[in-house]
């Protein structure tokens, strides 16, 4: 019988931590909507159950999308965990093949050197045993980076990393004391039978020629397995819970489970799944051009956790999308804070221990009901009967150019269109989401709702991205909604529009709402190929930057916008383009202030590419011939 | 009472003594840039709502400073937070949040806040 | 306070006022409502002083309520003004002694529009002599009675019997000092002192012992206003003015409100009884209302006569607790008896007794 | 030794006229009624916009007038001016005649009596002071009550004496907006705990460097400011003062108790500018200033030949425009006297 009490913390934490993933996996499952349950029943016997496997290998063990931002993070990561992975996965081969029986219990594989202190001399031992040096030697390195980083940041390539609260420090430190004290616990061990491969022989063989090596190895044996108890035991309730929730987290995802707009089972996984890793905090526009460091959507999730107020931090957010599109782990990052603005007061109480093991599901407060309407003087309207909805937007009002140009484009389309807010409409309703206020929203809602119905329109088109987004998620229309870049691009393809080319070279600024809150990337950038020199920059797309004037943001006053909005042209410029387009009148507004380089929308620049209705005028008349310049 | 045909009215002035500058102080101290406003009328003017009803921004800010909260919790529910204001406001008055404070401070004031 | 700084602008509105022959006009709501007032007055000119003091029997109303309510017309109360001007005229007066604050206001008012717009004096002299066959001249003086009794109160000091001191401490009494607004409002130069911190009460009060009250709400209107008092429903505004007042005053712990204006007088006497009524308050000490005095039935206390003899049982406050600070004798079982002896019925409701 | 120039009035435009004159070679007296020189300069504390030190202002001046060509009266004044041939004799009024072949008038200005604005009790309530009085208290170093308290909320009216036709005074001053930004300031400075409350009309602005410190004060020392003059101000029985005024932005009368209340004194025509105007038939303007020749070309000159205006003695203004326009004075003077020899 092989055994020795020092396995004890070992074996105690590793029991625990496996019935408690059981069991927080039962409540989390309970905790899922009927339709959400049954996702992931078909998830994981179905067809996506492979592609969480192999989701997990790539992010939760090689950490692929940290390397794509940051290799040196990324080979921390990996090191760690994939290290760590493979570490357990051949000490258990080990135990089973060199061991004195077959199938043993995992403290067997953990201290395998300690109850097989001969083992490794020759052939196939020493091979295995070198591989088993080796890939602790690659954790440490990671370990390496990973106290670096905790001193200084930028070695790992990043330029800010995450607060620590106290629980979350001792389990980092165990965690820290795993690795070294194994290094020591089999170095002292092999120097003391003259074992061991490059790495815990050389050492073990270097330590014994002046210390007592078989009498040093028992307490590191034992502090290896305190640490590894002390690590299992503390990680419920620490940062560390990401690595068994992001298993789970993987399978509900992949089985089609999303966030929505109320708080649960899911939202919490995804809190829990995040790993404090900071790569939200580099790429937020906040932190590197306003210098605000502590409303990262990571210290949303560690406040919420942690069960802090967080409505400082809710709403101190552009709600740019950056740091979902970022997220190593793939939280929805935005909706989770668009969640905590609705949330209202928070009720903040200690949480005992028990509490802090197995916390209540998050609940947001019911909409209150019963309170006056707040747009009770909104009087209902009769809009003429018409196929298509022109609703400019609020912001499009202070860019009168964007609304013209529309106009001429509407104009020279030929459409039947009504221009339904030409004498200024009603808000869209999403400001109103943005600042958790729903019930009021809805009311907008409505209200625009009953008016497009109404109308007996197939189509609506937006200038506001902003509108654009929550006319496609809120609003229950049955006509086809479109931004005006969508609709632009529509006419053209169908022959309907027709554009002259000019050799501008142009860079596009893809809005927030458009790209990464609405997924319309494309139809813009098309648009702007007929009729001018489109540029790529890094900026493009999905790492398109915020331009600062967002209405996500409560807190920021115009200097901290402003700065925002000069770093994102500076972003924006560096092909020296003649037009800085863009397709959202916020953005345009916020950008122009902050550049020389003309910023237009991309209705105006087609308006102004639109070829005159009557062509045989323009070939016929010499005079007007004369006036075009020659390129 | 009406014994006499007719019943005693209020004084119409601002009473700034004895009117709660609470939600001015409040605002002050999160939204700094409440302090410039010099009360121009921009954001009235550009008023998403107050094209279909009076809600007067400028207005309400002066109340606010004055402590006239009754009328300021009448009127504030109306804003749609379309952030117009915002963006015309040649002092950089963040008067976004300014209404979202005002909000959040007269909630514990007012039982029909919003 | 300076008082240094109050005498400076004082000196800036001195005011000329006649010594002697004097056209006396009453006022309709004096001689109503405080008819021992204008008694006094010409006791006090005739018999004390020995002045000359002419009333004319066919003297009207100044009609001023009606002009002030808009229902007597500019042109038609200048005629009505001239026509007074001309009894004057006619009688020998040169110098005229005005009761009433509004009826003062009314005939400056007038001759500032005469002396600014010509034409209308010639209309008014063309009117008056075709409706009446009278002419008129302009007076040489134009006085308010409280005036008058301003530029004698060191006279009635000298003979005061009971200065306005509280017998029981031997301090001075705080007595608030109420000006019409039609006395210098609209011409502060035809006011003792000007408008901003008018002397003429002030003065008497000074000179007779009193301590005089600034108070917040000093220059704020009685509440009379003519037409927010007329109609009914608008009593509420006239009522509201009245207790701004003496909200304002009441810190300051007056014992007396002495004014100058007859409306006045009405005006804060009995809305005192009306806010005890519809709301229970009352703004003297220990309960008791304030009782408002105008400046003859001051005069006539001060100089020891019968507070019934002047009238005082016919206000709504009555004056009693400010006889027993005074040290003024008065006999309770003479208040409501005719001067045969007999009892008359005394009034329910009044306020300090 | 040059020709013969007297400028009356040792103030900021006087000093720096004279100075300048007798720089250019010619020979200078400079009268001055008080016995300092300095005029209204020696009687604030910080200047705006930069909060400079006035006495700054006052050596530079100082050493403006130190010159060999430069006589200095003080403590006299000019009563009388006659023209004889081109040469003017200028009588004082310690007997004295001076004689000149021009003249520079320097006369300056005199604040506005606050008592004649009676409605604001100045002169009658402890705490009603004058913008003048709370210069002093600045350069004294404390701002207390007249009862040695320390305020703890401050009112400062605008346009106390200007832009009232009531006391005669229909045109602007100018500067006392300023002025009432920069005391505020000050205030908030001194007395950090308190409240400063601007009661102002129109917030005029105008000048480099106002609308800035206009902005500062709000954000930075949090100055309140209510659009809406006082129209009356009375004592309380706390001895605190009474202040109402329509804030007209609320478009509601306002009541509020204060501790001090500040009058920002307009400027008028000095009185003893007025008195040598009477004296030596110069015109004046419907504002009672010295009436300029004209508006955009003559500023600086009277319409007597040789006789040159400099300074706040023709309008309100600052002391930036006043040495400048002192400065515009001597080209005037010197291009006349030219003319004579020529």
């Amino acid at each position: 019988m092989q055994f020795d009490p020092f396995v004890i913390p070992f074996n105690v934490g590793l029991y625990f931590i496996l019935i408690y993933a059981v069991v927080r996996s039962v409540i989390w499952f309970r905790g899922l909507s009927r339709p959400d349950k049954l996702r992931l029943q078909r998830g994981f016997f179905g067809r996506s159950f492979g592609q969480s496997i192999r989701e997990i290998f790539m992010e939760s063990l090689i950490h692929r999308r940290i390397f794509k931002a940051s290799p040196r993070l990324g080979y921390m990561h990996m090191s760690l965990a994939f290290g760590w992975f493979l570490l357990i996965l051949f000490g258990t081969l080990e135990a089973d093949i060199f061991g004195e029986k077959h199938l043993n219990p995992p403290y067997k594989a953990i201290f395998f050197k300690f109850f097989n202190p001969d083992h490794g001399r020759s052939g196939l031992e020493a091979v295995w045993a070198f591989l088993m040096d080796f890939l602790l030697a690659f954790i440490l390195s990671g370990l390496l980076l990973a106290v670096i980083k905790r001193v200084w940041s930028r070695v790992v390539g990043m330029k800010k990393t995450t607060k620590l609260k106290a629980l979350d420090k001792v389990a980092m430190l165990s965690l820290w004391s795993v690795f070294p004290s194994r290094l020591l616990a089999e170095s002292f061990t092999s120097g003391a039978y003259g074992t061991g491969s490059f790495l815990t022989g050389s050492l073990g063989s270097w330590l014994s020629s002046f210390l007592p090596a078989h009498e040093m190895a028992y307490p590191f044996w034992w502090l290896y397995s305190l640490s590894l108890g002390a690590f299992f035991i503390l990680l419920p309730v620490t940062r560390y819970m990401h690595i068994p929730s992001e298993l789970f987290l993987i399978f509900a995802r992949n089985s089609g489970i999303r966030t929505g707009d109320r708080a649960g089972a899911f939202t919490e996984m995804q809190i829990y799944s995040c790993s404090s890793c900071g790569i939200c905090i580099d790429v937020c526009q906040l932190n590197f051009s306003t210098g605000i460091t502590n409303i990262q959507s990571a210290y949303l999730l560690k406040g919420i956790r942690n069960d802090k107020d967080v409505s400082d931090i809710a709403f101190n957010c552009l709600m740019c999308g950056r740091c979902d599109q970022n997220c190593p782990v793939g939280i929805e990052l935005t909706p989770i804070r668009m969640i905590q603005r609705r949330a209202g007061e928070p009720q903040l109480k200690a949480k005992s221990l028990l509490k802090r093991y197995f916390p209540d599901n998050p609940v947001v407060q019911p909409l209150k009901n019963g309170t006056e309407p707040a747009f009770a003087f909104l009087k209902p309207q009769e809009p003429e009967k018409t196929d298509v909805l022109y609703f400019a937007g609020c912001m499009t009002h202070l860019t009168p150019s964007i609304k013209n140009a529309m106009i001429s484009i509407l104009e020279a389309s030929g459409v039947k269109y009504t221009f339904i807010d030409k004498d200024g409409g009603v808000c869209c309703g999403r400001p109103l989401m943005l600042a958790g206020q729903t019930k009021e929203a809805r009311e907008l809602i409505n209200f625009n709702s009953e008016l497009i119905w109404k109308s007996g329109a197939h189509t609506l088109v937006t200038s506001c991205p902003i509108c654009y987004k929550i006319f496609k998620e809120s609003y229950y229309l049955d006509v086809e909604v479109l931004h005006h870049t969508q609709f632009i691009k529509d006419l053209i393809d169908e022959g309907i529009l027709k554009l002259n080319f000019s050799r501008k070279k142009v860079t596009y600024h893809t809005p927030c709402d458009l790209g990464r809150g609405s997924g319309v990337y494309d139809e813009p950038k098309e648009v702007l190929r007929h009729v001018v020199r489109l540029q790529k920059t890094d900026a493009d797309d999905e790492n398109a930057p915020c331009c600062g004037g967002s209405l996500g943001n409560m807190k920021i006053n115009h200097h901290q916008r402003h700065k925002i909005a000069v770093d994102a042209v500076r972003m924006l410029t560096v092909k020296d383009p003649d037009i800085l387009a863009t397709s959202c009148p916020l953005c345009k507004k916020t950008l122009a202030a902050a550049t020389g380089t003309r910023v237009a929308d991309i209705a105006e620049i087609v308006a102004e590419a639109i070829v005159p209705a009557d062509p045989v005028k323009r070939f016929t008349d010499p005079l007007h011939r004369m006036k075009q310049p020659v390129i | 009472m009406d014994k006499f045909g007719f019943t005693i009215l209020k004084a119409r002035h601002i009473n700034y003594d004895a009117n709660d500058k609470s939600v001015a102080e409040y605002i002050c101290e999160h939204e700094p840039t409440f302090r410039v406003c010099i009360e121009c009328g921009c954001c009235t003017a550009t008023c998403t709502t107050g094209n279909f009803t009076s809600l007067s921004l400028r207005e309400i800010n002066i109340l606010i400073k004055r402590g006239e909260l009754a009328r300021v919790n009448e009127n504030l529910k109306k804003c749609m937070l379309c952030g117009k204001c915002t963006l015309v406001c040649p002092r950089g008055v963040n008067t976004r949040n300014v209404i979202t404070l005002a909000r959040e401070a007269l909630k514990n004031k007012f039982k029909d806040a919003v | 306070m300076k008082s240094e700084g109050k005498k400076k602008i004082w000196a800036d509105y001195q005011k000329e006022i006649a010594d002697d022959h004097f056209f006396y006009v009453r006022s309709c709501i004096r001689q109503s409502f405080f008819p021992g007032s204008e008694q006094f007055f010409l006791h006090f000119m005739r018999d004390v002083l020995g002045k000359d003091v002419y009333e004319n029997p066919s003297h009207t109303s100044c009609t001023g309520i009606g002009y002030h309510s808009d229902i007597v017309p500019l042109r038609t109360i200048m005629a009505v003004v001239a026509r007074h001007f001309a009894l004057m005229k006619e009688s020998g007066y040169k110098n005229i002694a005005i009761s009433c604050v509004t009826s003062f206001g009314i005939y400056t008012e007038i001759l500032e529009t005469w002396r600014h717009f010509p034409r209308e004096l010639e209309q008014t002299r063309e009117d008056l002599y075709k409706a009446t066959g009278r002419e008129f001249d302009i007076p040489e003086n134009v006085a308010h009675t409280s005036d008058i009794i301003y530029k004698f109160s060191n006279e009635i000091a000298a003979k005061a019997k009971y200065p306005l001191v509280n017998r029981l401490t031997g301090s001075p009494l705080n007595v608030v000092e109420h000006i019409g607004c039609h006395y210098a409002k609209m011409f502060p130069k035809h006011g003792v002192g000007g408008a901003e911190f008018p002397r003429v009460l002030s003065g008497m009060i000074e000179s007779w012992g009193g301590n005089v009250v600034d108070y917040p709400e000093r220059r704020h209107c009685c509440g009379f206003g003519f037409r927010q008092y007329l109609v009914q429903a608008n009593r509420g505004y006239s009522m509201s003015n009245t207790i701004k007042k003496f909200a304002s005053m009441q810190p300051f712990n007056p014992d007396l409100v002495l004014t100058n204006c007859p409306g006045c007088t009405m005006f804060m006497d009995k809305w005192q009884y009306t806010a005890k009524e519809m709301e229970g308050t009352v703004y003297g000490r220990n309960g008791e209302a304030i009782p408002v005095l105008t400046y003859e039935e001051l005069a006539g206390l001060v100089m020891g006569y019968n507070p019934w003899d002047l009238g005082l049982q016919y206000h709504m406050v009555q004056s009693e607790p400010l006889f027993r600070k005074m040290g003024v004798v008065f006999d309770p079982a003479d208040k409501f008896r005719t001067k045969d002896g007999k009892q008359m019925p005394s009034p329910a409701d009044l306020i300090n007794v | 030794m040059g020709r013969r120039v007297v400028v009356i009035g040792a103030g900021a435009a006087g000093m720096e006229a004279a100075g300048q004159l007798a720089k250019a070679g010619c020979s200078v007296t400079l009268v001055e009624k008080e016995e300092e020189t300095g005029g209204n300069v020696r009687n604030w504390y910080h200047l705006f916009p930069d909060h400079r030190d006035s006495k700054e202002v006052i050596s530079y001046l100082d050493s403006r007038v130190a010159h060999k060509n430069l006589t200095l009266i003080t403590g006299t004044t000019v009563e009388d001016m006659e023209q004889d041939h081109g040469q003017f004799i200028l009588k004082t009024g310690d007997g004295m005649a001076l004689e000149a072949d021009a003249v520079v008038v320097s006369t300056g200005f005199d604040l506005f009596r606050s008592e004649r604005k009676e409605e604001y009790g100045y002169g009658i309530y402890d705490n009603v002071i004058s913008s003048a009085d709370l210069e002093k208290m600045f350069r004294k170093g404390e701002v207390l009550r007249h009862d040695g308290e320390i305020p703890r909320r401050i009112g400062l009216v605008h346009c106390v004496g200007s832009r009232d036709e009531k006391v005669g005074n229909p045109y602007c001053s100018k500067l006392c907006c300023v002025t009432a930004v920069k005391q505020a300031m000050e205030l908030k400075k001194k007395l950090n705990t308190a409240r400063v409350f601007c009661f102002y009309m129109d917030m005029r602005m105008g000048g480099a460097l106002y609308e800035e410190l206009y902005r500062e004060s709000q954000e930075k020392y949090g100055i309140n400011y209510i659009r809406g003059k006082v129209s009356e101000v009375s004592e309380n029985f706390d001895n605190r003062l009474v202040v109402k005024v329509e804030d007209t932005l609320a478009g509601r009368p306002l009541k509020m108790e204060l501790d001090m209340l500040v009058l920002m004194a307009g400027m008028e025509m000095s009185e003893s500018g007025a008195r040598l105007a009477r004296a030596a038939g110069l015109k004046t303007g419907e504002n009672k200033f010295f009436a300029i020749a004209d508006h955009h070309f003559g500023s600086n000159k009277s319409e007597l030949n040789g006789i040159f205006y400099a300074g706040t003695c023709t309008m309100p203004m600052n002391i930036t425009e006043t040495i400048s326009h002192a400065r515009a004075a001597v080209a005037d003077v010197l291009d006349y006297l030219n003319t004579l020899s020529g």
